[in-house]
């Protein structure tokens, strides 16, 4: 009797499930699962923020303050309108430094693992195979934080369906994105990840570094997200320096000779 | 290109747009080195097949006229990329006999990324579009 | 009424989880939490794995095959009885390459952050940030495997407090331990969790690699964790080639000048 | 040690057993630059303290007699572990004047790893025992 009961709850619970997928209803305060970018290579960015691309045109130019303007112009990308040969780069992810937060997600942005836990959600991306804790058990962000790779960050629910992320305490060293955008360590971030339906989220995400740029800038514009299945392999993509040399050895190094 | 390498030179200039999709450009390095308006077709022999980051590496040697043998460093994109488009660890080894488009190096060194490659009687698109064909 | 219902309801779930945990009862079938090794020393492991330090001791050799032995050779470790200079050791580690697995957990296991959803158990590590899925859905190992630097890892309970997982798979471009310690491609593992209550669980780890060692070998023994609590900040711990540069230029280079 | 730095280097030589102990020995690198049964004594300025992996370094110039002055650069541990023995990211600035007890290379230059700091009237543990010392 019990095992036919504990039986017929277990189907009344699939079916409700199965209906609500089918009528593409979101869970509520939940982005558990595998996430990917809709459009890869709005993920991938090879020349820089999918919103303000280094693409020349001036709409996408940033607001530099002098500081900042000085600051880009040490980075040396092998990407973006002012591209160089990979062999006369100096990105700080091509020697495998930590990415660091937020290219992580501004360049990169691969299928992502979005796991909640009572305290906090994680996000385990494919590039590095590196996590990211967001604590949502209603701290505030750190008042003078010491530097990290990934910095420090803080989420809530401003509704059932929008999760909104506060960062600080990046690693200066890092660049903004794969266009060699700098950052300060005062850079201040939101990402805020807005569920559409079961199958899809967009994501927001505006910087502001009163350092380097005179205004908030919003890197990602409603990107859209989908939901892959719960079975999804991630596939292994870390940096290793000896496989850089060894690329570098046979092939870049040999296309930047004059 | 050096003169001499013998290599078969289908040399089509695109002078008014540049061919790298956005949507192709998957690699984390940029297309600077390369002269990407011109395709090259060569045939070789793999000596070596190199599955691994930043980029894949497949090394072959391409016989000139008088029997030279230049050897030959190509890239594509990094594995989880690769694997999409069906690529494999070991669709290549050493001795396969490959057809191959490339873009080179502007200069002239044997190096270059793989556009599109035919090995064992199947074809893999590879990074990019071919220089002077319609984008399918 | 339904308010005042569900306060009870949530009053004696408390209860019952508080009793749980004051008679140290563990949860079934559940490693969730962040653990940390009882003694860190057993987890930083310098001297190679716990239970087989390279210590000189006839007890701790291992059982090389010819090709073990011959590998084994080739790496030059900056610890353990034979350990060489900073400046003259080849430790991949060292440059950054990845530790992969087994090392992640046979040096430098730090606190780690367990989670569980219906299809994975996730290990997420402190050192370098990296995470770890094992499937739990019943999935058996690959046959043939690509060799990726964590290789391939499925886990399954043997009962309510024993988690077992296996692995394949893995590069053989990486250490077993600190002290060099090789492995092959064809290197299998087994990790034995077992809870032994709320606060406390065992890691025992075996390794089979037929190329390079003539029979299994266990590298940890019963090696003891102890539960952190959930708001343990787990603290940024990541290689940096440009760091491990200046490092070397600043002091080991000149450790090891003659 | 080379001569004439003007150090004040107590040197106590351990012959019958190693100070290295396992319990203390956090570091990625070993110690086999190290005359660990040697501890050297000295009072620098601080001019650099590097909060960083694989292991923080302090750089301070220390004077001999004749008012020389020799740059020093010494390390401990990792971040995290030098945090969990209650050092911080801020805990010297140039200037800062500090006792420090190392352990030197064997090859005389002036490197190191410091046993223990006095710094603005704190004293901080840093990476083993002090050699001469019972361990407490």
């Amino acid at each position: 009797m019990r095992a036919a009961i504990l039986f017929i709850s277990t189907l009344f619970i699939a079916a409700f499930i199965a209906t609500l997928a089918a009528f593409g209803q979101a869970p509520k305060r939940d982005l558990t699962g595998i996430w990917a970018p809709v459009n890869a290579i709005d993920g991938i960015a090879p020349n820089g923020a999918r919103n303000m691309p280094a693409d020349g045109k001036p709409e996408h130019e940033l607001p530099y303050t002098a500081a900042g303007l000085a600051a880009l112009k040490k980075n040396r990308s092998s990407n973006g309108p002012n591209e160089v040969a990979a062999a006369d780069e100096n990105d700080p992810a091509h020697v495998c430094d930590p990415q660091g937060f937020p290219r992580e997600v501004l360049f990169e942005l691969r299928a992502t693992h979005f796991i909640q836990t009572p305290l906090q959600t994680m996000m385990l991306f494919t590039y590095n195979k590196v996590w990211r804790n967001i604590w949502t058990d209603g701290r505030g962000l750190p008042k003078d934080p010491d530097p990290h790779w990934f910095g420090y960050s803080v989420g809530k629910w401003t509704d059932d369906k929008t999760f909104v992320v506060q960062t600080n305490g990046t690693d200066a060293r890092t660049w903004v994105d794969n266009a060699g955008r700098p950052h300060s360590e005062d850079l201040k971030m939101e990402e805020v990840y807005h569920r559409l339906d079961q199958n899809t989220m967009e994501l927001t995400m505006t910087l502001d570094d009163p350092t380097y740029y005179t205004k908030p800038w919003v890197a990602l514009n409603k990107m859209k997200l989908k939901l892959l299945p719960p079975t999804t392999e991630i596939p292994e993509m870390m940096c290793s320096p000896s496989e850089i040399a060894e690329y570098n050895r046979k092939h870049a190094s040999r296309g930047a000779k004059q | 290109m050096k003169k001499g390498f013998g290599i078969w030179v289908f040399s089509t200039w695109m002078m008014t747009f540049s061919l790298v999709i956005p949507g192709e450009l998957l690699a984390h390095h940029g297309s600077a080195i390369y002269d990407n308006g011109k395709a090259v077709v060569v045939k070789g022999v793999v000596t070596e097949w190199t599955w691994s980051n930043p980029h894949c590496l497949l090394e072959f040697d391409v016989k000139d006229a008088k029997g030279n043998s230049v050897h030959w460093v190509a890239e594509v994109s990094n594995p989880p990329d690769m694997t999409a488009r069906g690529w494999t660890r070991k669709m290549f080894k050493p001795g396969d006999e490959v057809d191959l488009t490339l873009v080179a190096a502007k200069n002239g060194e044997p190096i270059g990324r793989i556009v599109r490659v035919v090995v064992n009687g199947k074809t893999y698109a590879g990074m990019g579009a071919v220089p002077g064909e319609a984008k399918q």
